[in-house]
């Protein structure tokens, strides 16, 4: 099978890039991308539920609280905190995807920035133990400290590599699976989906806690890669950001928002050194994007291909569109 | 023992009464029809026994069982099943998949399981396309399963939606105005269909409709609603003969024979 | 897998089959692009002459007047310094900035920090404390110097940082406001303190209602507002009820400053207002001159008092028109010093530079300049210079007194 | 007893500003399903003008402010001709489109117009005392204009030709195409409503709290809100909640502080959600 070799082979190239590029920025850029990515991917996989969050930067920041709390407070180690943070957000996921998932459209659009919003001002609000609006310095690094203190980001650029590729792993399973046809069903049609007996609620809550167990993980790696957590890293512009990706990449396969983090990471990186005009480009190419592309760039690359392919065949299907 | 038995069911949007103490039985095996002049309440009935609405007071038992206030996918689940007026398709997808879609209840081996991709899932799955490929060649769009869903014509999304209906195997198929907007030869076509339901699938059908000529062609018995009370119910002659349901439709019977 | 072949249609998940190498393959050719671009954008190093001072500041959002003003502050202040360039042996070095958005959100400027370290940057300036903290350990580490503008206290300044400076004093500046206050307004005891929520506000929170108590003041309120948040009566209520005679706005910036001081006079608070960091017109403007009559304005420059301060306020208003900011002469010093640093230690070398900047002792705007407070930081870190204060007179600010930093701090 | 009059006052006034503003962002959810995020920059390139007219060239307030009401709703009905209209109004790209347009705006705002925060003067300086509660007089006057405008708003769709066009347009978009309306005129028409009380209020923010490039951001957050506790699309709704957001921010603020409203707002956002999932007054989505 090509794809599996590409995939195969893309791994491997990801996983010789810092040997063949040596530079604390570049990798420090792979880093946030691949957090990147994995915020998107789990938002993507409530995407193919029909649903849109713009409070995923709650779970993580829930997920980067519980990894801060435990590392520097409980002085636990990160391999145990990592997945007890991905537990705890999914774990506060469940009651509010139950009471979220009442509404629907932009009604959800808006809980969701209300819930992380509320998270923010929860843990600034509390001084004790979320640091209020200091937020929580001096996270450690995972152990042993001899790779991770002494060895610059490389370590870091690996951690975050497996972590981006099991999420990623994980999720292309879900969407694969029967489980993850179901949540694709439900994104065509809610309504007819319950009538043939697929419990619409249930389905949609278990996506939004595994999107917020993934977010949780993304968080709790953050957390120790930059050491530094407060109020204003998880702000709504984050969740918007996130959002970013996964539209502008198109939610038609994993590879959208895969693609959409990845570029827009580094379209925003690219643009830096123009300073105050960063943001102005920035939103200029998304406005372009979706204009160009209002199904994401992986719609864009179907849409081209299968429109190849037909004037290939030259197979024109009489589509009846009455009713 | 009668396979659906509705008594006294009433539903209140605020202060109207969309639905009166309707009572209702439908036999194993039987085509009931319900009919009733537009705003007669057929559809709100329809939404409160299918769990799409709440009831404001009255019962439905079902196979036996009080099934009250349950949800949809948990009727969907004992065997009760309905189609909507306006054609629900999941229109992105290929004809296969959506009749595929509607085997969920039967496909449910769990959560991980269907994520590790077993050798009992697969076999699971594979019984499962190959009970697909043969709904398909039931309802007769054979040859059609790759063709898009959305992209079929008018009368082939209505079988095709009775298809996805037939997935999980109902005992009772609640049917919204299936012929709704079709052409003579579809509605023929469909209600062919209909009518080899409670034999070749087991699948007992009450369905709703404004064409006259199909509805008594094709049921068994008939239901007639006027103003959210039911009015007559019995035989297609001899609700045809009754002097209420005469005067609720007065005239209408002719302009309605499409 | 039940999920139908690879011939399913358009949005199936199926389709991927088929495309899902290609997403990867083009994501692999575009970060190879990106890759070439990001390197290629190392600085264009102007020979050998050149210093590089990189700039993390908020260029849009919320914070982006602080940026803006500083980066046009510091572009005139290395034009001058340019001019003349700095002597380091037989060679002759300019400094040039590179300016970078760090969008006031610490991500954003750990990724400009770590930019500027990868291109070999070794003069860093960071502004607003969120942004300045989660670098501190890199630069350090990297052994780069830091100048921040910015609270943050023992967080930038200390023993464990010694290439970071603080080079704008804020929380500080209460170390010489409230011994000034108490023997010039002997009647005012009790203070109310309105912070921004932010860890900016909690800073100048704690200190000035420590350095308060210790002056003999009574604390009787303290409230916290969010940063940019429109309305002020809810808060000014507040304030109002407590019978302060004196409201210290702390961190309170820009125009939140003119709004509550509208709102509280509005509400009829009659006592004292006192807040710094302010561009007085812009500040007289929205409040309006009623409600701004008698505001106390600290480490404000009501007008250019000298012959420096005349050249730059005139520079702005030629270049950019008023108002002239006040809050950009506190920003004017620190890139003299640097300069003036590189000079007596004669090298760019950033552990070299920063010996000589704890030594410096630098005739700035407001008199003698250098970095101190060892007593409270453990270590020469932070700025240390007289408060220029100046009050609202009839609608502008004439300038009230120039007070010592105190000695024993 | 004062300090509940204070309250009172407080918060009706601020929630009436509010409702101005989240008024023009239901009109449009109403009318064709877009949640315009560019209506916050509306608010903020209004008074800018305003202040450019007002001040700069020193023309009266009440020149200014329809000059900024015409351009408002010539951006407005330039963002629908170029933005939304070409992804046929189709809710996600339309509020990431809208999201994009918003950086672009915002970044370019501060680039032109400089760090520094401009103010318009107040048209009517001074303060009305009652009961021992204050109030500006500008506040007041602002609270008028918005209640003009309400109700002016009210009478435009409830008897004028265009007005009672939208309406049709909003409860049945198909049977009002049968009617012989063209949906793209009536949302023109919709646009250009929702810009110039997005410009009024721009007006309003501009004199009472000063302007500069980020004065849109938090009462667009605000009005989402509002439309949303109010129900989407409905007018009626939107008053409602403006005032009841106005004076819920008012009370929490004032007892609770500053920092504590911010979590109590959204927390009330989200109870109202669970127990009337479509908001006061909204309809199905």
């Amino acid at each position: 099978m090509t794809s599996r070799t590409g995939i195969v082979l893309g791994i491997v190239l990801l996983a010789l890039l810092p040997v063949v590029i040596r530079d604390e920025y570049f990798l420090h850029v792979m880093v946030m991308i691949e957090i990147n990515v994995v915020m998107a991917v789990s938002l993507w996989l409530l995407g193919i539920t029909g649903l849109i969050s713009f409070g995923q930067a709650g779970f993580m920041f829930i997920g980067a609280m519980t990894t801060a709390l435990l590392m520097k407070l409980g002085g636990w180690s990160f391999w145990v905190s990592l997945p007890l943070s991905a537990i705890m957000a999914a774990v506060v996921s469940a009651p509010v995807g139950r009471l979220s998932l009442r509404v629907k459209g932009v009604y959800f659009f808006l809980i969701t920035l209300a819930f992380g919003e509320v998270v923010r001002g929860v843990f600034a609000y509390f001084e004790h133990p979320f640091g209020g609006w200091y937020g929580i310095r001096d996270i450690p690094p995972p152990s042993p400290a001899a790779i991770f203190t002494g060895m610059g980001k490389m370590p870091f650029y690996y951690l975050g590599l497996m972590l981006m590729l099991v999420t990623c792993a994980v999720i292309y399973r879900i969407s694969r699976s029967w489980f993850g046809s179901v949540l694709w069903n439900i994104r065509e049609s809610d309504v007819l989906a319950g009538s043939i007996g697929v419990d619409v609620p249930g389905f949609k809550l278990v996506a939004f806690i595994g999107s917020a167990f993934f977010s949780g993980l993304a968080g709790s790696f953050y957390a120790t890669y930059i050491g530094y957590i407060s109020p204003l890293v998880f702000t709504f512009e984050y969740s918007t950001n996130t959002l970013i990706f996964v539209v502008v990449g198109g939610f038609a396969n994993i590879g959208g928002p895969i693609v959409g983090a990845v570029l827009l990471t580094l379209v925003s990186e690219g643009f830096r050194s123009i300073g105050k005009y960063q943001s102005m480009a920035f939103g200029l190419i998304l406005v372009a994007s979706v204009l160009l592309m209002p199904t994401g760039l992986i719609g864009a690359a179907q849409g081209w291909r299968e429109r190849s392919q037909r004037r290939r065949r030259a197979v024109v299907p009489a589509a009846d569109r009455q009713g | 023992m009668a396979l659906l038995e509705v008594t006294g069911l009433t539903r209140r949007f605020g202060g109207l009464v969309a639905v009166n103490d309707v009572s209702l039985t439908v036999e194993t095996g039987e085509i009931h029809g319900l009919i009733g002049p537009n705003g007669a309440g057929k559809t709100t009935l329809f939404n409160v026994i299918s769990g799409s609405l709440p009831a404001s007071g009255g019962r439905v038992m079902f196979d036996g069982a009080d099934v009250t206030g349950l949800p949809i996918h948990k009727l969907a689940s004992r065997g009760m099943v309905r189609t909507f007026q306006h054609s629900q398709l999941f229109l992105n997808f290929s004809v296969y998949r959506n009749v595929l879609a509607g085997m969920h209840i039967h496909a449910s081996s769990g959560f991980w399981a269907g994520l590790i991709d077993s050798r009992s899932t697969r076999q699971r799955n594979a019984a499962l396309a190959e009970r697909a490929h043969e709904l398909v060649r039931f309802v007769g769009l054979g040859g059609l399963e790759d063709a898009v869903a959305g992209s079929l014509p008018h009368g082939h999304k209505r079988i095709l939606q009775v298809a996805i209906g037939l997935g999980p195997q109902p005992k009772l198929l609640l049917m919204d105005e299936p012929v709704a907007g079709m052409n003579h030869a579809d509605v023929d076509r469909m209600m062919q269909l209909v009518r080899t339901l409670p034999t070749a699938r087991g699948t007992t059908v009450v369905l709703v409709e404004h064409n006259m000529k199909a509805v008594m062609n094709t049921c068994d018995r008939i239901s007639v609603l006027q103003f959210g009370r039911k009015i007559a119910a019995g035989l297609p002659e001899e609700v045809a003969a009754d002097q209420a349901v005469i005067d609720a439709y007065l005239g209408v019977f002719d302009d309605d024979v499409a | 897998m039940p999920i139908p072949t690879a011939r399913d249609t358009t949005r199936s998940i199926s389709a991927n089959i088929v495309s899902a190498g290609l997403p990867r393959r083009q994501l692999l050719g575009v970060s190879a692009v990106a890759v070439a671009a990001l390197i290629s954008q190392k600085p264009a190093w102007a020979a050998d002459k050149t210093v590089v001072l990189g700039c993390s500041i908020p260029l849009s959002g919320p914070a982006a007047p602080t940026g803006i003003t500083t980066q046009r502050t510091v572009e005139h202040a290395l034009d001058l310094i340019n001019q003349k360039g700095i002597q380091i042996g037989p060679d002759r070095y300019t400094i040039v900035a590179q300016f970078y958005d760090n969008k006031y959100v610490p991500a954003e400027a750990v990724t400009v920090v770590e930019k500027m370290l990868a291109d070999g940057v070794k003069f860093i300036f960071s502004s607003g404390s969120g942004n300045s903290v989660p670098v501190v350990g890199k630069t350090t580490a990297a052994k780069v110097l830091q100048m921040s503008g910015a609270s943050g206290k023992d967080h930038l300044t200390g023993p464990q940082f010694p290439y970071s400076f603080r080079v704008q004093p804020t929380n500080e500046t209460a170390y010489a406001l409230y011994p000034w206050l108490r023997s010039n307004y002997p009647d005012l005891k009790r203070v109310a303190h309105m912070n921004p929520s932010d860890e900016a506000g909690y800073t100048e929170s704690e200190d000035r209602r420590m350095i308060a108590t210790k002056n003999g003041f009574t604390n009787v309120a303290n409230e916290y507002f969010k940063r940019g948040a429109t309305d002020f009566y809810p808060v000014a209520t507040r304030l109002t009820g407590v019978n302060a005679e004196l409201i210290d706005f702390g961190g309170t910036i820009g125009r939140d400053q003119a709004l509550a001081a509208k709102a509280l006079r509005e509400l009829g608070y009659k006592g004292k207002i006192m807040l710094g960091y302010s561009d007085a017109k812009s500040f007289v403007d929205i409040a309006g001159a009623d409600a701004a009559e008698g505001t106390i304005l600290f480490d404000t420059l009501a007008a250019p008092q000298n012959p420096a301060e005349k050249e730059f306020n005139d520079w702005w208003l030629g270049k950019y028109g008023p108002p002239m900011p006040s809050f950009a002469y506190t920003m004017y010093d620190w890139p003299f010093m640097l300069a003036e640093a590189m000079r007596k230690a004669q090298s760019v070398d950033p552990v070299a530079v920063s010996v000589a900047l704890r030594e410096l002792i630098f005739q700035g705007l407001f008199g003698e300049a250098k970095f101190g407070m060892k007593s409270v930081y453990g270590l020469e870190s932070s700025i240390t210079r007289d408060i220029p204060i100046a009050v609202i007179k009839g609608g502008v600010p004439v300038p009230l007194a120039l007070v010592p930093w105190p000695k024993d701090v | 007893m004062t300090l509940a009059l204070q309250i009172l006052v407080t918060g009706l006034v601020t929630g009436l500003i509010y409702m101005m503003i989240a008024l023009g962002v239901t009109l449009l959810f109403g009318i064709m399903r877009v949640v315009n995020f560019v209506h916050g920059e509306l608010v903020m390139l209004a008074a800018f003008v305003v202040f450019a007219v007002n001040v700069q060239l020193g023309l009266p307030f009440w020149i200014a402010l329809p000059a900024a009401m015409v351009m408002a709703s010539v951006v407005a009905v330039g963002c629908q001709k170029l933005l939304f209209k070409p992804l046929n109004y189709e809710i996600l790209n339309c509020f990431i489109v809208g999201i994009g347009a918003s950086f672009a705006i915002k970044s370019a705002s501060w680039a032109i117009f400089g760090p520094e925060p401009l103010a318009i003067p107040a048209t009517i300086p001074g303060v009305v005392t009652f009961a021992g509660a204050f109030v500006a007089k500008q506040r007041l006057l602002a609270a008028g204009i918005c209640i003009a405008l309400t109700v002016a708003l009210f009478l435009f769709l409830h008897f004028t030709r265009p007005g009672k066009a939208m309406r049709a347009v909003e409860q049945d978009h198909e049977a009002a195409i049968l009617m012989g309306i063209v949906p793209e005129n009536v949302y023109v028409i919709a646009f250009v409503i929702s810009a110039a009380l997005a410009a009024v209020g721009g007006a309003i923010l501009g004199t009472l709290f000063g302007v500069d490039p980020e004065m849109g951001s938090d009462p667009l957050l605000k009005s989402f809100i509002i439309v949303q506790i109010g129900g989407m699309g409905s007018i009626a709704g939107t008053v409602l909640a403006g005032l009841f957001i106005g004076i819920t921010d008012s009370i929490t603020g004032t007892l609770f502080g500053g920092e504590l409203a911010f979590i109590i707002d959204f927390a009330i956002l989200m109870a109202i959600l669970v127990v009337r999932p479509r908001g006061l007054f909204g309809y199905d989505v």
